[in-house]
């Protein structure tokens, strides 16, 4: 929450005839297209963006001190509240962590149900990513549409776990509910369900003209600052990296099932938008072949009832629906961890904005907002 | 509805009651009875299953030892635990091992920047770099120690996305590094005093002077 | 540029398909709103909701007073006391407090519970006017009967 | 009095031409009015199809589906506390709101709803409408520059760009028209009674003319009329991911409601331009292929029937309430309603009703539809950005209305040598 220090030195002059100068504008927090209360100062000349800066930290709730004073099995439920979108992927993460550091390994079918509970969420959090992308660049219906299929996700998670946003599905060793009498069918048929809307929001969207003009060429991020700002998830890979922890170090039951990594080329918000979709399509793929292939056993690995880590420190990452997202866990033997540290894709991801704007017209903020998919209780914790 | 039994009920307690209730890690990780997972790219040679508890064992390879060779014993540890390889280096030189690791060894991203905060220490604080070799999928994680008030050169000249992960650091350890291109505080308000991150610095504790000053009221709390 | 893109692009054939899916939602069939009062919506089994103490067949606690769900809960929200019963020799409780206002039914406080006393039961209309009804002791724990539901 | 009242009736002409500035103001007031409810009803509207298309079901709590819901907004804006932003410049302040008002009413003088039914027959009425218009990017500037915020300047900003622009393409395309008008009658007209009647005699509607160069032509101005008024996908001025509301940003209550009727009066507006230049006002369609009193008489019961049908609908809807007792106001207001339709409907069948009030039923048909356009475009497209505004406007819509006012020039000229030609008398 700094103020415009950068900025400050610019302050306007007295006007005078004719005289144009460059003009600060406030964006946020309060502000229907920053998703949440993410500030931004732009430094505008006319409606073209000189220069930005992200003011962050309105919601920062101290998560990596709270873990500091909870066991491992209590800050569990805290992790969901970071990307509410995607919680189960902030479970999964924060679990298979604790799991490495304990060294226990999940049973098979818990494997198997976290890689389709972790599938719904990232078909669940790029819907609410292309309904809000969508409403920012002015097209208001796919939202209704969008959260129209998501709320088949939820009504699963809650079916599942008992709650549909900030899950604390998974439990370290594995998945604490069974599957409901009738999961299977419910997934799949979700998955009949959502192959047709996705072409749907993509007759409504991809060959529009002015979805076209407004996302082509926008906000260019290539390959080369994509690493070098360690920028990852769909953004990397809409730049040509074929890059995605779920093949590259695969976690969970992620070897077991077949599926593509989309990648595009120019690294434009069309090619992340295009790069979602498709991923949302082999999102469908993987759920069918994870519930053929459930296999039947017990879900809970053999964890102590008091979690006593022994003293080290790992760091394991999954693919979040927005990128690399990692824990960085300090043991020192006893039940709480010493430090839990989150490698946030959405805070790192952020970071890019200004690159990717700089040049480009306010209307262009917002689509490169929209197309980054922060959450900023990820970018905040 | 007492009298209404979901499925809910008998799970997590036949879990927890299959649990032992021993506070002891138990060792050996069950082995799946189908299709055992295969161990993934970065292979688990380390945490033997047999040894009660993983230690870090000595990570061999040619970077190591070209790092060795070249920097000696600032070099302080190369270790695998858990699968995850790490490097404990001097202080002087984690920079240059640092563009080294970017230039030479193609980690070509920098995953993280955090530090850890152990009060009783002489050197208080780790300092994390965690890299990502894209070429080689390698993660490797490189640490430093320093004194409180010691300042360490920031990694943005190598990795602009250092810039924010660095400010983090700042703002929640009272970290310095130099030559970054504008080191201050990033999610708590400037003006703020205190390092939330460090461990003398309470749970519920707040700038109560800055809270009255800015927002009005006592406490947050 | 061939023909037949172009003319696509001249008879619109991009935006009128975006306006036929839109004006083919408009029937009264697809409408997904649910009128809250008078539609309610189905709730799982598993709902994580509206804290309850389960009691016996007789009426009597199951509660054994073991403070494992006080231990286990990541908010300390709950507050037990318990007593040796001078004859039985066994653990009683008796006070127990549930904080709700401060609860993120994370389901670890049921999950703990030996007896399966304590359970996040079904109810999820618990919006209050003071805090200090959120407090939740033994007795409406255990007898609680559900608000009238609203329906205006 | 009564003859008097008689005698107005009979006259076939508007109370311009019948010279009564009494039944002019009587007039003005009735368009006031009545602009005013048919405001509100597209504000229900709006909110209940957009609300379909987006799989929703819009209001539905304040009266039997909502049908009270404008009157709630309207109350609401009224009773809002009257928020005037720190360093605003008052005055301006103030007069913006007005200024949108008076511009956005003043076009509904030139209107003819029908033949009869126009406050007068101006000789220069497209051009007075076209110029008073275009006055409210004024209100819209001034709006912007006097809140003193960055996010309405920029809106007005946009604003006055937007409007400026299409303004251009937008009269050349109504040019077009106006050299289709002098073909029956060799000299033009600019009256917009005129233009219809010319329609009439030519015995097409203009967007048929010179297949497809009327088409063109109205195709044009159907886009430059959306850019016009703001309106979804060129609503950039107050686009509300960017700048939160653009130029209105900072007003409120009263103030605001006032912007937002002459946004919709003026959106009905410009449809009522188009519809009277194009689509052949308040004529009844297929006058040729179904032509003969028989099919007038037919043609002319449709606003009956329409009531009648809105009136089913209520009585549907009646049934099919919740028989629960909070229900039962909403019920008995729906019937009510129904009921009150109904008996309109039923008004509306009477010979000497009928008569007089079909033209005023096509021309609001029209314009509804375009409404529903409005309506539907807003529901379906996302926005353009400023500089493809532009480009559009400058680079797509100018060249295409100029080539079609020259096409609709040769055209015609060979149209009337050919006439002339085969010694056809006008």
């Amino acid at each position: 929450m700094s103020a415009t220090s950068e900025f400050k030195q610019l302050e306007i002059p007295e006007n005078t005839f004719l005289d144009s100068n460059e003009m600060i504008l406030n964006m946020g927090p309060q502000h229907p297209s920053t998703h949440g209360v993410l500030r931004v100062i732009l430094k505008l000349d006319g409606e073209k963006v000189l220069g930005t800066e992200c003011v962050i930290g309105y919601l920062h709730r101290g998560v990596e001190k709270i873990a500091e004073n909870r066991t491992y099995v209590q800050f569990n439920p805290y992790v969901d509240r970071m990307d509410y979108v995607a919680a189960v992927s902030n479970g999964l993460g924060y679990c298979e962590s604790v799991e490495k550091l304990i060294n226990v390994e999940a049973p098979p079918r818990a494997q198997f149900l976290r890689v389709i509970l972790a599938e719904l969420n990232r078909l669940a959090s790029h819907q609410v990513w292309l309904g809000t992308h969508a409403l920012d660049i002015g097209a208001i219906t796919p939202l209704f549409y969008t959260f129209r299929d998501r709320e088949m996700v939820l009504a699963i998670f809650e079916k599942y776990c008992g709650a549909r946003l900030t899950t604390h599905a998974f439990r370290i060793g594995g998945c604490i509910y069974e599957a409901y009498d009738g999961f299977e069918k419910d997934v799949i048929a979700y998955c009949d369900f959502v192959g047709p809307k996705i072409d749907e929001y993509e007759s409504l969207l991809t060959g529009n003209r002015i979805w076209i003009q407004r996302t082509k060429g926008v906000g260019i991020l290539n390959a080369a600052d994509c690493k070098a700002l360690g920028v990852t998830g769909p953004v990397l890979r809409a730049a040509g990296v074929k890059w995605d922890l779920r093949k590259a170090q695969p976690y969970a039951a992620y070897d077991q099932v077949e599926f593509d990594i989309p990648t595009a080329e120019n690294g434009d918000t069309f090619d992340r938008y295009m790069v979602r979709i498709a991923e949302m399509r082999q999102s469908v793929q993987i759920l069918r072949q994870a519930v053929e292939k459930l296999p039947a056993g017990p879900t809970m690995a053999k964890v102590p009832k008091v979690l006593k880590p022994p003293a080290g420190r790992i760091y394991h990452s999954i693919e979040a629906p927005k990128g690399e997202l990692g824990y960085f866990i300090v043991s020192d033997g006893s039940t709480q961890p010493y430090r839990v540290r989150v490698r946030p894709p959405s805070f790192v991801n952020l970071q890019a904005l200004d690159k990717m704007v700089r040049g480009a017209l306010i209307a262009d903020v917002v689509a490169v907002i929209g197309t980054l998919d922060i959450v900023l209780g990820e970018v905040d914790r | 509805m007492p009298d209404e039994k979901s499925e809910l009920d008998k799970t997590p307690a036949k879990a927890l009651s299959a649990a032992p209730a021993a506070t002891t890690v138990s060792p050996t990780p069950p082995s799946p009875p189908t299709s055992p997972k295969p161990a993934p790219a970065a292979a688990k040679p380390a945490a033997p299953a047999a040894a009660p508890k993983p230690a870090p064992v000595a990570w061999e390879s040619e970077l190591v030892a070209s790092l060795k060779r070249q920097y000696g014993t600032g070099i302080r540890e190369a270790s695998i635990y858990l699968t995850d390889e790490y490097l404990v280096v001097d202080k002087s030189i984690v920079f240059d091992v640092l563009t080294r690791m970017r230039d030479d060894e193609h980690f070509d991203y920098c995953v993280d920047v955090t530090a850890v905060h152990w009060p009783k220490r002489e050197e208080q604080f780790d300092v994390v770099y965690i890299l990502y070799s894209f070429a080689k999928n390698e993660r490797v994680r490189i640490e430093t120690t320093i004194k409180d008030g010691e300042k360490v050169r920031s990694a943005f000249s190598l990795w602009p996305t250092a810039d924010w992960l660095e400010r983090e650091v700042f703002d929640m350890f009272g970290i310095e590094f130099t030559e970054h291109p504008g080191l201050k505080r990033i999610l708590l308000p400037e003006g703020w005093t205190g390092y939330p991150l460090r461990k003398d610095y309470g749970i519920r504790q707040q700038d109560q002077a800055w809270v009255k000053a800015n927002i009005g009221i006592e406490s947050g709390q | 540029m061939s023909i037949a893109p172009l003319l696509r692009k001249i008879f619109l054939v991009d935006l009128i398909k975006g306006l036929s899916i839109t004006f083919s939602y408009q029937g009264p069939k697809d409408c997904q709103t649910e009128q809250y009062p008078q539609e309610r919506p189905q709730i799982a089994d598993r709902f994580r909701g509206q804290p309850l103490m389960k009691l016996g067949e007789n009426g009597e606690t199951l509660c054994i007073g073991c403070n494992l769900c006080a231990l286990a809960c990541p908010e300390n929200l709950i507050t037990m006391k318990s007593d040796r019963d001078p004859v039985t020799k066994k653990k009683v409780m008796t006070t127990y407090v549930y904080d709700v206002s401060r609860c993120m039914f994370c389901g670890l406080c049921e999950e703990a519970c030996p007896t399966q006393s304590l359970k996040l039961g079904t109810g999820y209309e618990m919006a209050l006017y003071s805090r200090e009804g959120m407090v939740l002791d033994r007795e409406v724990l255990e007898h609680r009967t559900d608000p009238e539901p609203y329906d205006k | 009095m009564i003859s008097h009242f008689l005698k107005f009736l009979s006259f076939q002409g508007t109370p311009g031409e019948y010279g009564s500035t009494l039944w002019a103001t009587i007039y003005i007031l009735v368009i006031f009015g009545v602009a005013s409810v048919a405001v509100m009803l597209m504000t229900y509207l709006e909110r209940k199809v957009l609300a379909h298309m987006q799989i929703r079901l819009g209001p539905m709590r304040v009266g039997p589906h909502g049908l009270l819901q404008p009157i709630a907004d309207a109350l609401k804006l009224l009773i809002k506390e009257d928020i005037v932003p720190e360093g605003a410049d008052k005055f301006l302040f103030w007069m913006a709101p007005v200024a949108v008002m008076m511009t956005a009413f003043t076009g509904y003088l030139v209107i003819p709803f029908g033949r009869q039914h126009a406050v007068t027959n101006m000789n220069i009425g497209v051009l007075f409408m076209l110029g008073i218009s275009s006055l409210g990017v004024l209100a819209v500037v001034m709006a912007g520059w006097s809140s003193n915020s960055k996010y309405a300047l920029m809106g007005g900003l946009r604003s006055a760009a937007q409007m400026v622009s299409y303004e251009v393409a937008m009269g050349l395309a109504v040019v077009s028209v106006l050299m289709m008008t002098s073909l029956a009658t060799g000299t033009g007209t600019m009256s917009m009674i005129g233009i219809v009647e010319s329609q009439q005699q030519q015995g097409s509607w203009f967007i048929f003319k010179f297949f497809p160069v009327g088409l063109i032509a109205f195709a044009v101005f159907a886009i430059a009329m959306v850019a016009e008024t703001n309106r979804a996908p060129f609503d950039l001025p107050e686009a509300e991911s960017e700048l939160t509301a653009g130029f209105h940003t900072e007003y409120s209550g009263f103030r605001w409601s006032l912007f937002f009727l002459g946004e919709y009066v003026a959106m009905i507006g410009v449809s009522s331009i188009a519809v009277t230049l194009w689509l052949g006002g308040w004529l009844r369609p297929f006058p040729n292929a179904l032509g003969g009193a028989s099919w007038d008489t037919a043609f002319s019961c449709a606003p009956g029937i329409l009531f009648f049908g809105l009136a089913a609908g209520c009585f549907i809807g009646f049934a099919r309430m919740p028989k629960k007792p909070s229900f039962k106001v909403q019920a008995i207001g729906l019937g009510v309603f129904g009921v009150v339709l109904g008996m309109i409907g039923a008004a509306l069948l009477v010979p000497a009703v009928r008569v007089r009030v079909q033209d005023i039923f096509w021309f609001s048909a029209k314009v509804g539809v375009f409404m529903y356009l409005y309506i539907w475009y807003r529901g379906t497209f996302p926005r353009y950005r400023f500089d493809q505004l532009m480009r559009i406007g400058w680079k797509v819509l100018l060249p295409v209305s100029l080539a079609v006012l020259v096409l609709t020039a040769l055209i015609g000229v060979r149209h009337e040598l050919v006439a002339g030609l085969m010694g056809v008398t006008r």
